[in-house]
């Protein structure tokens, strides 16, 4: 790639949009929120600009090196909302606009209707629009979403532009990138739960349109059909969810609905049991979306879309979403402020699903080859963490415990936000390896890039030894490993710690319901530990697996800048969020980031205090266990495994290189009599989920649809053709009497006359 | 105006199908290119009139405000045509016909295109002109003698678009599509002149030698003392309006005609001819008969619910694109019944706009599935892999459509589709489960026949071609082709996301329906909201 | 000496004396030539014009042909025209009923004149053959020179129809109304025999002369039965006398039950229809037309005579009622059962002439069920004579289409007219249109008339049900049964469906056997377009409704008398 | 003078004969003679009538009744000959190719 240092003058398009925010800003007195819809409408705009021009221009040379087939445009959309985006959360932040005050106001009549009530009157005009709505929740995920959109399509430039595979088709990359941020956007803005299911389903589409963007690979498509119609369950059951809750609220929005959720339309109060099924409805549909068990099985496999999609949908954002619905369904369990009580077995179905979740997919991580697959497992994992959390924060809310509530609710949100940011930089490391890699492998095997299918340049056992070759790469890896494992002071850290402690704090608050959850989220601690490790050693570590790895080099900087940017916040961002008490701003329980009047120096030593020595002991225990499981054993037995010393001659930077030393100290440990157990088949072959549901719809679903189209044929139309073909045979007996034979015409008559007398006779006697 | 809209096709079209015949001279060829202009810049200069009198009037606080019985006619002077039996010439349109008539106008001009270059092109595009009026005839004619007439009429064109263009079982199909459908009208007949027996004379259709009218407008149940009778007269009317829609079990014509049809043909069955059964449905049989709807509740939910279900299934089994698409307008059309059985006016609004979404979307399905027929000479799903490489536009307008029609958000379908399962929530309650698992089924074919149709070739360069091909090089969809699926997909787009455009209207009429017409027999009948 | 005819009378009678005064003519005119007489004892010779050699004109061939063209033209003119009526003599009464019938008989007479034109074609000019010419070229010119000799006489049956037609319309005596369908009978018998050249013409003739006179023959035994019962036998008075007579006299009864089987013939009811099929097909298609428009029509009027006019009970069911309601239904259903599966086009059509006969016969029974208000058995006859009036213009038209394949040779096969649309779009379009018309398509004639029939039946038989139940079931049990004579039209008119299309379909579907254009018949063709174009105006507008009203002012005399 | 009634009694055995014979012979010859006298029964009738009422329109509608089955005769008989032409039958049950 020799033209790298001429790139960045593509970026110059970029500045004009870059300028409507501070020019909106500096001409307009109003509030950032109401130029919300910018962030949604710029993308929907630059969504059909590329897909046409694309289409119009494919081929083009100025198309394809100057707007990267679309993606400087994509880019520019995406800029557009991060910087309105970072407008609207400044404004929050510095307290102009008050987060608590959100007033029912249509920006969008979507659709306006009556409803005949249950007393035969008939309700006038009721509407489902849409608007803006801004909380902390709110926030966090847009900043989130809009900040990784800008980041992963910037490495998506140099990651889609550069693979000969793409060629010609990237227009439709950006184009469907872009239509899924505005999905993502939208949905997070949505004032409603109808809009958040419609952005929340617009986001499915793309991400089937993304796993299925090489479309002709078998796998792929049939990856994309996999995960649509898995989230597509979920789905169903959320606007079953939202029916119930129209039903009950008589309204959607959040602002009505959230006013007070004790009493549905009418002033009537809302009974928990209804409560209860609308819930666990819209908690299906959040199951599906982040890929939790038992709805899981679409997330490995969605592995197959190019990597920058994995790391935005599949990893970073939209499987999120049904973390975000959650979180947003706590002011109905919340009994502090007019929640609903009776509700805890609600929290406690969520943590157990999350605890079930975490634990099944850290140990299918654990035989993973594939660099993706491990990422996807981990992001099952932590995104099950964050359930648990929610559950836990559900449970307390609802028992009244709303200090602890709002802190694990503030917790898990945390831990969204490090996860987040961490796994896209994961993933986008590990693209960068996967890039890389295959590069060399091309080079290697010179212009055969169809020659040598056996090669999977996915695979860590064709890697190890990267540290030397990828600096950047690795040092991104490690930091972002860390902070999924929850290596103390590193992002994930501060947030993790808080979901175990408060989910055994829970358990220890009486509800022995909790302790499984609480068991499982623990012990996940310890596996992540493990197999995060696993991967950074069996990609960066020991010696050379493959031949190709002499030949990799880190190359474009399209993809080395938002590793170097996401790897600075992962590394001390959470650190710094935490001490600015991200976790109370994030629960609503306070309105700002700020030191809350602590100097720094106090405020770190509280935060750490907090973290290391908490008062009850038992969660002191608990804390500490998770350390050392995380900590110590978990990447110590990795490293035992997988680790090991560079090539000779090689040598990593300093970020990492202690790393390598040191796990070529530890000694290796031969595992063979475990990889070849019963156990790791099963876990290799996903605990068997993918084959029992395969074969309950092949012996279920595909026989009934296949009988119900013999039925139809044989039976419904064959009951038409049967009358058909008794006319015909009708039609030839009939004909036969018409002998031909005059005689037999006036025997007839003679009969038909004397019918006729019996008749008259018969009728009248 | 509406008389403009209804008759200037049908006379335009019939001149354009006799006249050459009579008039010496011209070649084929100029023939056929002359009647398609013709045609074409009839159908669209009617679709401006249609725009106009829908744009001109949906905005406006008169049309807003429409009650049962206070139609916006456009024609305001009934003219009398057969005044022995009281028929009379009697047309209006409002917010439940209006949608119609536009999409009606609509889609011709885009059904021509699709078929701009059919072989005996100086008849099909006449042809089509003549199925516009008695389409739009059909829409606007208040008068039921008039409404049968058009409702019988429409046959006729689509008889031949079936036999003359239609695939290679085209005889059976087209024979099974006319006397299927012409069998359940004319049990609709009697269902019709069991009512006109018990109007009553009325002022302006004197002379009247039976002293009874067949203005729609002028009938109420009332009229038919008998409950029972009415109730009967309410089968009857279901029968006929059943069958068109289809619903299940009523259904097996739509998939034959379908699958033989034309692409043009198929699109306006699809688009505009099912949506007669419904419209008919609300207009005759509900409107006049509100108790006997109430009370057949029950009917209308398993019929709808029949066949959405099992319509849903049934694609799932299907291996002809075609064939798969047409039992998914069976399923869709279920929809409408159980938007209507809601009793609510936002079901009926659902309803309503069930019909206008599914008005735009099937028609881009078909055109889809035709292009295959067209390009690729076969239907076959399987047949044929990663056709996206040879036709990306066709697989992008395939995209759209199909998830159009498995009820995208953003897209027109979903809006329906949420309408009623609302509506059907507060009505039912927990069967909702039933139609939105279906959603599922639908997603499943859906997906699965655009897997094994654009998809999964394995070859980054290549499709693998179906054998009907016969190695002929694959081309992609003509700019007709193209323009008239890009206007369908924008427009679901388009309504997808500003449904109000007629959703609002819909809604107000279904409130005043309701209100006027049915609120009084809920009660009476104890149906919980 | 008192005239049988005052001048005033034979005013009302014009169209009939046309007619009389054509046939004469007709006889008369061909054998015009410049034959004398030699006065006897002197050389003068005066010119007595008849015999000799023929002028020009009278020899021409076509001349018959336009001369019986003039005269039911000039008939159905005046019968249009005709504004006075009354009585003639003791035994015809003239009547916006009997004039709108001599209309319908005339119109039917017209076009079968015009298809005869070409199926059995008068060639001028036409020389003998000579020793010369080969075998088929003689043959060829014989057979011409024979078609020229019988055309007169064709014209002259055919005219003897009308006569016979015409008169038994106005009949207020049953003799005279007997005596006039056996003038219209036994020429029609003529007329599908005529062309006896060929094996099925005689042996069509012979079956339908057979048949027809048994069943006449039975009709004049029962007339003489109600003659021994009555002593008079004048519609009037037999009427009286029904009415007189509090239960059904078992002779009377039986001697109305005899007739039913010679008007049964007529109409074509099953199970009297069993030849017309036969007739038909052997038929040349113009006289097949004319069978099953004007023939049938004669039928109806005899029936209508014998069952509303004689029989009818001023209240309550009419004794016949049941056996005509089963008749009805078996008839349309035989009809339609039978036509399905026929790949003759005459035969199709005349099964659907038998269905049709069932459905008017519904619509009798429908009078005889005693329900009927007065206003609903006007409204049913009104669409009886409505129905009979509309055959004329597709029914005939179908025949006459048959007529233009008949004259390129046979017709007899469904093959014949296959891909027609290929080689006469509008012929074709116009037999679609036809068919579509029989079949009750909206918005043709054939449409309106059976509308009006099922609109007669619901109307006589919706009211009956209970109206105080509330459930379907029950409301069905309730209704009087000839309610479901309703349905077995609609669901019959559904069977029909399938044949009257498959005519359509081997029209536009199939290829034809060669491509040329058929001959240009184009008296025939415009004729063709006329009935087309008829069909659809009668079908919607104002024609049907002055039709409609002309049959139901018709109705009203009938009714009256 | 003869009853009246014997003399109808009479007609209904010969119009019996009549229409039996007409769908049991095979000869259209026969059948035709049949036909004339199932007409004779009728005329019976009509004279018998006549007798009973006193009334002179029986007579005539005998004598027309003659006539007309003359009439019948003549063209019977010539339908019959060009039938004999063609076919070279009289049967009704050989003469039969116009069926169903």
């Amino acid at each position: 790639m020799g033209e790298t240092k001429n790139e960045y003058r593509l970026l110059l398009p970029l500045l004009p949009f870059l300028a409507i925010v501070p020019l909106l800003s500096l001409q307009s007195d109003s509030s950032p929120t109401d130029f919300a819809w910018l962030i949604v409408v710029a993308p929907f705009i630059m969504f059909p600009i590329i897909l046409i021009t694309g289409q119009v221009y494919n081929k083009n040379e100025t198309w394809k090196n100057t707007w990267k087939e679309g993606g400087i445009l994509g880019l520019a959309a995406l800029s557009v909302s991060l910087s309105t985006t970072i407008w609207i959360v400044y404004d929050y932040l510095i307290g102009h606009a008050d987060i608590q005050e959100n007033t029912v106001a249509s920006w969008l009549e979507w659709i306006s209707f009556d409803v005949l009530q249950s007393d035969y009157t008939i309700s006038q005009n009721r509407i489902l629009g849409v608007d803006v709505w801004v909380d902390s929740l709110t926030l966090m995920l847009l900043f989130v979403a809009t900040f990784l959109c800008f980041l992963i399509c910037w490495f998506a430039i140099g990651y889609m532009t550069t693979d000969p595979i793409n060629e010609d088709s990237n227009h439709r990359f950006f184009a469907e990138f872009v239509l899924f941020s505005l999905g993502m956007f939208g949905m997070v803005l949505a004032d409603n739960f109808l809009w958040l299911f419609i952005f929340w389903e617009v986001m499915g589409l793309c991400s089937y349109l993304l796993i299925g963007f090489y479309y002709w690979k078998e796998s792929a498509a049939a990856a994309a059909k996999k995960a649509f119609l898995t989230t597509r369950v979920g789905d169903v059951f959320l606007m079953i969810g939202l029916l119930i809750l129209y039903d009950i609220y008589g309204s959607l929005d959040f602002a009505v609905v959230f006013d007070d959720p004790s009493t549905g339309i009418g002033g009537a109060v809302v009974e928990s049991s209804q409560l209860f099924w609308a819930l666990m409805m819209l908690f299906i549909g959040a199951v599906g979306k982040s890929a939790q068990f038992p709805l899981h099985v679409w997330l490995p496999d969605a592995m197959e879309g190019p990597t920058p999609v994995s790391a935005l949908i599949h990893a970073a954002t939209m499987v999120n979403a049904g973390l975000y619905l959650v979180a947003r369904l706590m002011p109905f369990v919340d009994v502090h402020h007019h929640g609903v009580a009776g509700l805890e077995d609600f929290g406690l179905i969520v943590a157990w699903i999350g605890g079930i979740t975490a634990f099944m997919a850290a140990s299918i991580a654990f035989v993973q080859n594939d660099i993706k697959k491990v990422l996807a497992y981990s992001t099952m994992s932590q995104l099950a963490y964050i359930f648990t959390g929610l559950g836990s924060a559900l449970y307390f809310l609802n028992t009244g415990d709303h200090h602890a509530g709002y802190f694990v609710l503030g917790a898990s949100l945390f831990h969204l936000f490090n996860h987040a940011m961490a796994k896209g930089m994961l993933f986008m490391a590990s693209g960068s390896v996967i890039h890389e890699v295959h590069h060399a492998h091309d080079h290697l095997h010179h212009g055969s890039d169809h020659g040598d299918h056996d090669f999977d340049p996915q695979d860590m056992r064709n890697m190890g030894g990267l540290a030397s070759k990828m600096p950047v790469t690795s040092t991104a890896m490690m930091f972002g490993s860390m902070s999924i494992i929850g290596i103390p002071l590193i992002g994930g850290f501060w947030s993790k710690e808080g979901i175990i402690a408060e989910t055994w704090a829970a358990y220890f608050h009486g509800e022995t319901m909790m302790l499984g959850p609480a068991l499982l989220i623990l012990a996940t601690a310890g596996m992540t530990g493990f197999y995060m490790s696993r991967m950074w050693f069996m990609t960066f570590a020991g010696q050379p697996k493959s031949d190709v790895i002499d030949h990799v080099h880190e190359s474009t900087p399209w993809i080395k800048e938002p590793l170097l940017i996401l790897t600075l916040i992962t590394a001390i961002g959470g650190f710094a969020l935490a001490i600015l008490g991200v976790v109370d701003f994030l629960s609503n329980e306070s309105q700002h980031l700020s030191l809350h009047g602590h100097s720094l120096t106090e405020q770190i030593i509280h935060e750490l205090e907090h973290a290391f020595l908490p008062e009850d002991s038992k969660l002191r225990l608990v804390g500490w266990t998770t350390i050392l499981l995380s900590f110590v054993i978990g990447p110590v037995m990795a490293a035992r495994i997988h680790g090991g010393q560079l090539k000779e001659g090689q040598s990593a930077n300093i970020f990492v290189g202690w790393l390598v030393k040191l796990s070529g100290k530890l000694g290796t440990q031969d595992v063979t009599w475990l990889a070849e157990s019963q156990l790791a088949e099963a876990l290799d072959k996903r605990l068997y989920f993918d084959d029992l549901y395969e074969g309950i719809i092949s012996r279920t679903v595909i026989p009934f649809a296949e009988f119900s189209a013999w039925f139809d044929k044989n039976v419904i139309d064959g009951i038409i053709k049967q009358v058909e073909s008794n006319s015909v045979l009708g039609s030839v007996q009939i004909r036969k009497v018409t002998t031909g034979s005059a005689r037999d015409y006036i025997l007839m008559a003679t009969v038909g006359a004397l019918c006729i007398f019996a008749l008259l006779v018969g009728v009248n006697a | 105006m509406l008389t403009i809209l209804t008759l200037t096709p049908l006379g335009v079209g019939l001149l354009l199908l006799i006249l050459p015949q009579i008039l010496p001279g011209s070649s084929a060829d100029t023939l056929r290119k002359v009647n398609r202009s013709i045609s074409f810049g009839v159908s669209m200069a009617l679709f401006v009139i249609a725009s106009y009198i829908a744009f001109e009037n949906f905005g406006g606080i008169d049309w807003l405000n429409i009650n049962m019985g206070e139609y916006q006619l456009m024609n305001d002077e009934p003219v009398t045509l057969i005044s022995s039996i009281g028929v009379s010439w009697i047309v209006g349109v409002d917010a439940l016909s209006l949608p119609m008539v536009w999409l009606t106008a609509l889609l011709i001009p885009l059904s021509m295109l699709v078929e701009w270059d059919a072989k005996e092109g100086h008849i099909f595009h006449p042809l089509i002109l003549v199925m516009e009026g008695a389409l739009i005839g059909v829409f606007v004619a208040l008068d039921l003698f008039v409404f049968y007439v058009f409702w019988e009429m429409t046959l006729i064109p689509m008889f031949f678009l079936i036999l003359v263009w239609g695939g290679d079982d085209r005889k059976y199909a087209s024979m099974k599509f006319f006397i299927y459908t012409f069998t359940a009208s004319v049990v609709m007949l009697i269902g019709i002149l069991i009512m006109y027996f018990h109007t009553g004379d009325i002022a302006g259709v004197s002379g009247s030698i039976t002293g009874h009218h067949f203005n729609l407008l002028e009938m109420n149940s009332e009229m038919i003392q008998s409950e029972g009778l009415r109730h009967l007269v309410w089968i009857l009317l279901l029968i006929g309006f059943a069958t068109k829609m289809p619903s299940v079990p009523v259904h097996t014509w739509l998939p034959d005609a379908h699958v033989q049809a034309p692409t043009a043909g198929s699109m306006l069955l699809a688009g505009v001819m099912l949506k007669m059964g419904a419209y008919g449905f609300l207009r005759v049989a509900v409107s006049l008969f509100p108790e006997s709807t109430v009370v057949f509740i029950p009917i209308l939910l398993i019929l709808g619910m029949s066949s959405l279900v099992y319509g849903a299934w049934v694609c799932m089994g299907q291996t002809n694109l075609k064939r798969m698409v047409a039992y998914s307008s069976v399923s869709h059309m279920g929809l409408i019944f159980l938007g209507i059985a809601t009793m609510q006016p936002l079901g009926i609004a659902g309803a309503l706009f069930m019909m206008f979404a599914h008005g735009i979307i099937s028609p881009l399905l078909f055109a889809v599935a035709g292009a295959f027929k067209h390009h690729y000479h076969t239907l076959e799903i399987g047949s044929m892999r990663g056709i996206a490489h040879h036709s990306p536009y066709l697989a992008a307008h395939m995209m759209l459509g199909w998830m159009g029609s498995l009820g995208l958000p953003l897209l027109a379908g979903f809006v329906a589709e949420v309408a009623i399962m609302i509506a059907f929530w507060m009505s039912f309650g927990w069967l909702v489960i039933l139609p939105a698992l279906t959603l599922i089924i639908t997603a499943v074919y859906y997906l699965n026949s655009m897997q094994k149709t654009i998809f999964e070739s394995n070859d980054r360069h290549h499709g693998i071609l179906p054998e009907s091909l016969h190695g002929e090089e694959p081309r992609d969809i003509t700019w007709h082709e193209n323009t008239s699926m890009f206007i369908l997909g924008i427009l679901t787009v388009l309504f997808g996301i500003f449904p109000f455009i007629f959703f609002d209207m819909m809604s107000d009429w279904s409130t005043s329906f309701i209100q006027d017409v049915l609120l009084e027999e809920i009660i009476n009948q104890g149906v919980k909201p | 000496m008192n005239l049988p005819l005052n001048m005033s009378e034979a005013e009302l009678i014009i169209p009939e004396l046309i007619m009389l005064a054509g046939l004469i003519a007709i006889i008369l005119i061909p054998n015009f030539g410049d034959a004398s007489f030699r006065i006897p004892l002197s050389r003068m010779k005066v010119p007595i014009l008849i015999g000799g050699n023929r002028f020009k004109l009278t020899s021409n061939p076509k001349l018959p042909n336009r001369v019986s063209l003039a005269i039911f033209s000039t008939a159905f003119f005046f019968a249009l025209m005709q504004t006075t009526y009354g009585k003639v003599g003791d035994t015809l009464e003239v009547t916006p009923f009997s004039r709108l019938f001599t209309l319908i008989f005339t119109a039917a007479l017209i076009l079968a004149t015009i298809a005869t034109t070409h199926r059995i074609p008068a060639r001028a000019n036409l020389n003998a053959p000579k020793d010369s010419d080969s075998e088929n070229v003689a043959t060829k010119k014989i057979n011409a020179l024979i078609d020229n000799r019988r055309q007169v006489d064709f014209h002259i049956i055919l005219i003897m129809v009308g006569l016979g037609m015409s008169l038994m319309s106005m009949a207020t005596h049953l003799f005279m109304l007997f005596v006039c369908i056996e003038l219209a009978s036994l020429s029609s018998y003529i007329l599908v025999a005529f062309h006896k050249e060929s094996k099925v013409g005689g042996e069509a003739g012979m079956k339908y002369f057979i048949v027809g006179s048994v069943a006449s023959a039975i009709g004049i035994y029962g007339m003489s039965m109600l003659y021994l019962w009555n002593g008079d036998l004048s519609l009037d008075a037999l009427a009286l006398a029904w009415i007189e007579s509090e239960t059904v006299d078992p002779i009377a009864g039986i001697a109305v039950g005899l007739m039913l089987v010679a008007f049964g013939f007529k109409v074509g009811a099953a199970p009297f229809h069993l030849a017309a099929p036969d007739a038909y097909s052997g038929a040349s298609s113009p006289v097949a037309g004319l069978l099953a428009t004007a023939s049938k029509a004669m039928g109806f009027v005899a029936l209508m005579r014998i069952l509303i006019t004689v029989t009818m009970p001023e209240s309550g069911e009419a004794f016949w009622f049941t056996t005509i309601a089963i008749i009805a239904v078996v008839t349309m259903t035989w009809g339609n059962l039978a036509a399905l599966t026929s790949t003759n086009p005459k035969r199709i059509l005349a099964y659907s002439s038998v269905s049709h006969a069932g459905y008017m016969l519904a619509g009798l029974a429908a009078i005889g069920s005693g329900l009927a208000s007065e206003e609903a058995m006007k409204l049913i006859l009104t669409a009886i004579v409505f129905h009979l009036a509309v055959l004329v213009v597709f029914k005939f038209g179908a025949f006459l289409v048959l007529s233009l394949l008949e004259t390129e040779g046979r017709s007899h096969e469904l093959k014949d007219l296959h891909g027609l649309a290929r080689r006469e779009p509008l012929i074709a379009g116009s037999m679609f249109l036809f068919m579509l018309s029989l079949a009750g398509v909206p918005p043709l004639s054939g449409f309106l008339s059976k509308f009006l029939m099922i609109n007669g039946i619901v109307n006589v038989s919706a009211g009956t049900g209970t109206s105080d139940v509330s459930s379907v079931m029950d409301w069905v049990t309730s209704v009087e049964p000839v309610f479901w004579l309703a349905f077995a039209i609609v669901l019959n008119s559904a069977l029909s469906m399938f044949y009257y299309l498959r005519i359509g379909l081997v029209m536009f579907f199939e290829e034809p056997e060669n491509n040329k254009p058929m001959k240009d018949a184009l008296s025939l063709r415009i004729a063709i377009a006329f009935c087309a174009l008829f069909t659809v105006i009668i079908g919607i507008g104002p024609l049907s409704d002055s039709l409609l009203q002309m049959a139901a002012d018709a109705i009203d005399s009938f009714i009256s008398n | 003078m003869i009853d009246p009634s014997w003399i109808s009694g009479l007609g209904v055995i010969l119009f019996g004969i009549g229409l039996l014979g007409a769908f049991t012979r095979k000869n259209a010859i026969i059948v035709l003679m049949c036909i004339e006298v199932m007409l004779n029964a009728a005329n019976l009738n009509f004279v018998a009538g006549a007798s009973h009422y006193g009334d002179v329109d029986g007579w005539v509608f005998t004598a027309i009744a003659i006539a007309i089955a003359a009439a019948e005769v003549a063209i019977g008989l010539a339908i019959l000959l060009s039938l004999y032409s063609t076919q070279e039958t009289i049967s009704l049950d050989e003469a039969s190719i116009l069926r169903n």
